[in-house]
């Protein structure tokens, strides 16, 4: 008999959205439980990682507009966004940052004891909500300490969940294994929030936590819903080398410049209006274009880059407002950002893709919603704007949890519980991974599978590169990899791995296959066989769905509200 | 195509090689832990952490160790290395000046296996000291505004908000050493945090929370708590301020 | 009492020491070392009833703060309820025991029973 | 220790290498606590000899006044000056005095209450106390 646990409402991940869920929750419905569920310890989510900004307009006596952040995000999304769900993500947020405020937010502040807002790329208002240059790791801070208050609240640390169990129409509960002890679990509930996050892992040269991995997008796709819009990966113009973490784009909303090896701030030729603090999509393109026409450097490693300057900032200006990249060039680089300049090149950074959910954030089975960066709602369309991620978050973790325990107090479930479904997962699990055989090392074809993706799947992408991208990764798939060595129960993460790179090679594909398909240039989608957009044949949103042998693509309809789409030129 | 493939550093010609020592206990079937050792290449750049994940990927699958965020925001990965609490992914192996590195889990936290230790003690004493603003209007009602803090006032707290809940000050602290039951530094800095807070009100109950016979009076101002943290939270000085109130030093 | 009480004390009692011990040890020096020590001399200053109750401070002062400072170290050594509760008690008696054998002493002799 | 606590254990709290000067005045303060304690009971059971009379002093005079008899002494002079002037040093920081002030902290971290003030509260300490150890055997042997 497999051991079972139950809850009310489960949150699976948590990130911002999984804790901005919980206390939205967790106050709604103070009888209910409600179980955070996270395969890394609660508070190490990746979110913690975010460092630039929250966007929001707070300061209309100053002239910022509602009206104005919600077409920044339109045009930033290259009009691929849902324009409702833009303009719910612009209206809601404000007093998210009051909120956040209220329970504690260490808000950088203005001399007059408000909060104060800096530049971000692609706004025409200073709108990005900051706290030195940790927002990430404060809000969830701040979040994770709000949680604390709440008794209905329970922490389930570093538990992997595999699979969503469901009759067909309704969520019943989900399958987990505690890594600690390797005890394969059930966790029964009437409600589900994925609040899994981004999937970067997929690429080697990336600024996402190591855990960021797509099990939970996979996870969905195995239950039956859509993938959405996979195809738009971003690239961050700014990974320091070697490791590729982020410099946040605060650092330009700064006043850093961007340099070529001529010395020129080469943004003015790509985006004279807005120079370094373009869309992030333009930006890395020009870096990219700039290096293969000769005009970028080369690291020690040998690898291609591009010169940030923050000298002129100053010391002081670079320790009050950029202290934590300060940190990670001195330390990771060796390069002290008020004397040199920083190797950077673009990294992948984020996934506007997701499981597909409608503006509320609800999937397509019944009592599943999914919030934050593993949700595709459509609001970053195809390019997402700097810090309107952790915007989207809070915003959909706070409108799921509420949604949930709505759900939760007017639906009670009769049916009986599938445990067929336990034993085939449970089947998948154990003589699939944990006691396969093989000889191939998993974390070489890891490290293959994601090479790959930066090879075949960067900045400019191709079809024959993709193509060949495709092949080289179903290759891969087929070898002998699915194995755990490591037999141990206790704290498995050989397993973990292992099962990270299965779901690793579904998402992959869909990425892939997705790109191939968009035969145009839209947002950080960028063909250079197909360099313009094309809104005759792709206004559209990508579906695509699980299938044993290939996955199964579809189109969905953007949602155009006000703005019709036009040229976008910065 | 001038893409990027893989900056990984396994044949460049600038690596040196180190002896990794890695202690292994398997609850399972081990009676106590024992080193195993694993000869690493690294770079100038290599970090302890990426050293261990390089034994797990080609030599040994099943070192246990935790991870995230390889940026030392997350607080993941506390051990002891050659001999001090320190962040693997904040210890730069060129940076230990060792031909030997050593990696055990951190002390003071039970084990679970290999380097990975158990939290759920941290985590409790950290809730325990009621980590957030305690006052009767934290919940928004209609569209009201921030509070107002100066930059000054942020600066008082600020510090100790960088905590990441690592867990290295308690490893080292001498009290922790032997006391199961002291509240510690980590938990004892986040009581600091919110109390010097201009928006919070809460002092007197929190006070009263550490005033035990385990409580903030078990810290003899070692400092080590201080002398390890990775993030420059500087909990002694926390601590020591916090115990100002209770003495009638501060109000 | 709670700690808090008990640790103000443990500080107070530092601090008071320090100006009686230096009287104490000053005294010492007075006449030079060995002479201070001569059987008269230490019984006259028994005798001289200010100095009296000035020892006997210290030593009020010294056991509590002393006996609270093992109280402590034996609490942070090993917990649990019954041994935290054995150390209290067994400090406190210990400090009472040796305050009254200190007692006796300065009270019989400065009452001359020496 | 076992591994379901890991505990460094006594050890680990007196172990003073791995860690700053802080961490040897930690470990003094508490020897030197403890010694003293011991030094004053045995104290108050030397004093209780003058109620033996002059012979009984006398008597016990001569059993303290040998060569280890005022090396110990002059081991209690030292701890107590160590103790009382670290103690004094201890009490200010647990008072908040001298430990710095909270600011943003700036990479590389250096803590502030780790201080040069502190860290000549500690020097002194030691020093005071061997030169009082000095003078006491001086005057001990002087003799
Ligand atoms: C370096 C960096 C900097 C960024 N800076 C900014 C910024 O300045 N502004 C901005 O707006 N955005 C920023 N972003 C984007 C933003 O941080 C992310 O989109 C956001 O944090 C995602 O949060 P999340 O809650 O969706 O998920 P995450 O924080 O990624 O959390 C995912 C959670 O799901 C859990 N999980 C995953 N799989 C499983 C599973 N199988 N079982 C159980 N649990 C699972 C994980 O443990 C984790 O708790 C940044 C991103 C990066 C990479
Ligand atoms: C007269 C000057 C003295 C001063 C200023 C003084 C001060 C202090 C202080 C401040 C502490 C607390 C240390 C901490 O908690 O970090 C302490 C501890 C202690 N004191 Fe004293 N003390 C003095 C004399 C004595 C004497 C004479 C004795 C012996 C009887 C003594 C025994 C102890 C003991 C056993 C401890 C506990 C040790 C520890 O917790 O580290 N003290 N003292
Ligand atoms: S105070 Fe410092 S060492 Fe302690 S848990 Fe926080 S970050 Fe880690
Ligand atoms: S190391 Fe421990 S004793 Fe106090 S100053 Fe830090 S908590
Ligand atoms: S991995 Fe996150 S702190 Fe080291």
């Amino acid at each position: 008999m497999v051991d079972s646990i139950e809850f009310d409402l489960i949150i699976c991940g948590s990130g911002l959205a999984g804790l901005r869920a919980a206390i939205a929750a967790a106050k709604k419905g103070p009888h209910l439980k409600i179980g955070i569920v996270s395969k890394v310890q609660v508070m190490r989510s990746h979110s913690v990682s975010a460092e630039g900004g929250t966007a929001a307009v707070l300061f209309e006596d100053e002239g910022d507009t509602i009206e104005s952040h919600v077409y920044d995000t339109v045009k930033g999304s290259d009009f691929l966004a849902d324009q409702d769900v833009a303009e719910r993500l612009c209206v809601e947020m404000p007093q998210e940052i009051h909120q956040l405020d209220h329970w504690g937010m260490p808000w950088s502040r203005r001399d007059d004891g408000r909060i104060d807002q800096r530049n971000f790329g692609g706004y025409s208002f200073p709108r990005a909500t900051y706290a030195s240059d940790k927002v990430g790791f404060f809000e969830m801070q701040t979040l994770y300490d709000t949680c604390q208050k709440f008794e209905n609240i329970e922490y389930l640390n570093e538990w992997f969940v595999t699979s969503i169990i469901h009759d067909g129409k309704r969520f019943m509960g989900v399958t987990a294994i505690e890594l600690g002890s390797g005890t394969f679990y059930t966790i029964k509930g009437k409600a589900l929030i994925i609040a899994t996050g981004g999937a970067g892992r997929l690429y080697s040269f990336s600024t996402y936590a190591l855990s960021s991995t797509p099990d939970g997008l996979d996870m969905g796709l195995r239950a039956g819903m859509a993938l959405k819009d996979m195809e738009f990966v971003q690239f961050h113009p700014t990974g320091i080398l070697p490791s590729g973490i982020l410099i946040t784009e605060g650092a330009r909303g700064e006043g850093g410049y961007l340099l070529n090896n001529k010395g020129e701030r080469f943004m003015k030729t790509y985006a004279a209006g807005k120079m370094e603090l373009a869309p992030r999509d333009i930006v890395s393109r020009s870096i990219m274009t700039e290096i293969q026409e000769g005009r970028g450097f080369k690291h020690e490693t040998g690898v291609d880059c591009m010169k940030l300057d923050l000298r002129h900032l100053g010391d002081e200006k670079i320790k009050e407002k950029l202290g934590g990249i300060r940190e990670i060039s001195i330390k990771f680089s060796g390069q002290d950002p008020a004397k040199d300049l920083l190797d950077i090149r673009p990294v992948c950074h984020y996934m506007m893709g997701g499981l597909h959910t409608d503006i509320d954030g609800a999937t397509e089975i019944q009592g599943v919603w999914a919030a934050g960066e593993a949700a595709c709602n459509s609001v970053h369309g195809s390019n997402r704007l700097g810090a309107n991620s952790t915007s989207e978050c809070i915003v959909w973790g706070k409108i799921t949890g509420e949604l949930a325990i709505d759900y939760i107090q007017k639906n009670e479930s009769t049916n009986p519980w599938p445990h067929h479904l336990v034993a085939a997962e449970e089947k998948r699990i154990y003589d699939g991974i944990f006691r396969g055989n093989g000889d191939v090392n998993p974390y070489e074809i890891r490290q293959q599978l994601t090479d790959t993706m930066n090879d075949k799947a960067y900045v400019y992408k191709n079809e024959t590169n993709l193509i060949e991208g495709l092949k080289t990764i179903r290759d891969l798939k087929k070898q002998t990899w699915k194995h755990v060595d490591d037999k141990a129960k206790e704290y498995n993460t050989n397993f973990a791995n292992v099962m990270e790179l299965d779901s690793m090679f579904r998402v992959a594909e869909i990425v892939l296959l997705g790109a191939i398909n968009r035969k145009e240039s839209r947002g950080a989608h960028a063909r250079t066989d197909y360099p313009k957009r094309d809104d005759a044949n792709f206004l559209h949103h990508t579906l695509a769905y699980y299938d044993p042998t290939e996955p199964i693509m579809k189109t969905h309809p953007v949602t155009i509200t006000k703005y019709q789409p036009v040229e976008r030129k910065y | 195509m001038a893409q990027v493939s893989s900056i990984s550093n396994e044949q460049s010609p600038t690596a040196k090689s180190i002896i990794l020592k890695i202690s292994r206990y398997n609850p399972e079937h081990d009676e106590s832990s024992q080193f195993m050792e694993f000869n690493v290449k690294y770079e100038k750049w290599t970090t302890v952490l990426e050293a261990i994940l390089d034994v797990k990927k080609h030599y040994d699958h099943s070192v246990a160790v935790r991870y995230s965020c390889r940026q030392a925001t997350c607080g993941s990965c506390g051990m002891i290395i050659n001999g001090k609490p320190r962040l693997a992914c904040f210890t730069k192996i060129s940076e230990l000046d060792s031909n030997v590195v050593t990696v055990e889990p951190m002390n003071n936290f039970p084990v679970i296996r290999d380097l990975a230790v158990k939290f759920e003690k941290l985590f409790d004493t950290h809730q325990k000291i009621k980590p957030y603003l305690i006052r009767d209007d934290t919940e928004l009602i209609s569209d009201e505004k921030e509070f107002l803090q100066t930059p000054e006032e942020v600066e008082q707290y600020i510090q100790f908000a960088n905590c990441i809940k690592c867990g290295l000050c308690n490893s080292a602290c001498p009290t922790m050493a032997t006391d199961s039951s002291f509240v510690g530094p980590q938990a004892l800095a986040q009581a600091y945090r919110y109390v010097a807070d201009s928006r919070d009100k809460g002092k007197d109950s929190r006070l009263k929370i550490i005033d035990d016979s385990h409580g903030i009076w078990r810290c003899h101002f070692a400092g080590s708590c201080s002398q390890v943290c990775p993030k420059g939270v500087d909990p002694a000085m926390g601590i020591q301020l916090l115990r100002g109130y209770m003495l009638g030093f501060r109000s | 009492m709670r700690e808090s009480t008990i640790m103000k004390i443990h500080y107070g009692t530092a601090l008071a020491a320090v100006a009686l011990v230096a009287v104490h040890i000053l005294m010492r020096l007075t006449m030079g070392y060995a002479e201070s020590l001569e059987y008269e001399n230490v019984l006259a200053n028994y005798k001289f009833v200010p100095y009296a109750i000035m020892l006997e401070l210290i030593l009020v002062l010294l056991a509590v703060h002393g006996f609270n400072g093992l109280r402590v170290i034996l609490l942070e050594l090993k917990q649990g309820r019954l041994y935290e509760k054995a150390v209290s008690y067994g400090c406190l008696v210990a400090m009472i025991g040796l305050i009254a054998y200190g007692s006796r002493t300065i009270i019989m002799t400065n009452m001359g029973m020496a | 220790m076992s591994k379901d606590e890991h505990r460094e254990g006594i050890g680990g709290m007196i172990n003073p290498r791995r860690y700053g000067i802080e961490r040897v005045a930690y470990l003094l303060m508490r020897l030197s606590g403890l010694g003293l304690l011991a030094y004053f009971i045995g104290h108050i059971y030397e004093t209780s000899n003058i109620l033996r009379g002059q012979v009984g002093w006398n008597e016990f005079m001569e059993m303290i006044s040998t060569t280890e008899g005022h090396i110990i002494m002059s081991i209690v002079i030292a701890m107590c000056v160590f103790h009382t002037v670290n103690g004094v040093r201890v009490m200010l920081g647990h008072g908040g005095v001298g430990v710095g002030k909270p600011t943003r902290p700036d990479y590389p971290y250096d803590p502030a209450s780790q201080n040069y003030r502190h860290k000549i509260g500690i020097y002194s300490a030691m020093v005071l106390a061997a030169v009082a150890m000095m003078y006491g055997l001086a005057v001990m042997f002087g003799e």
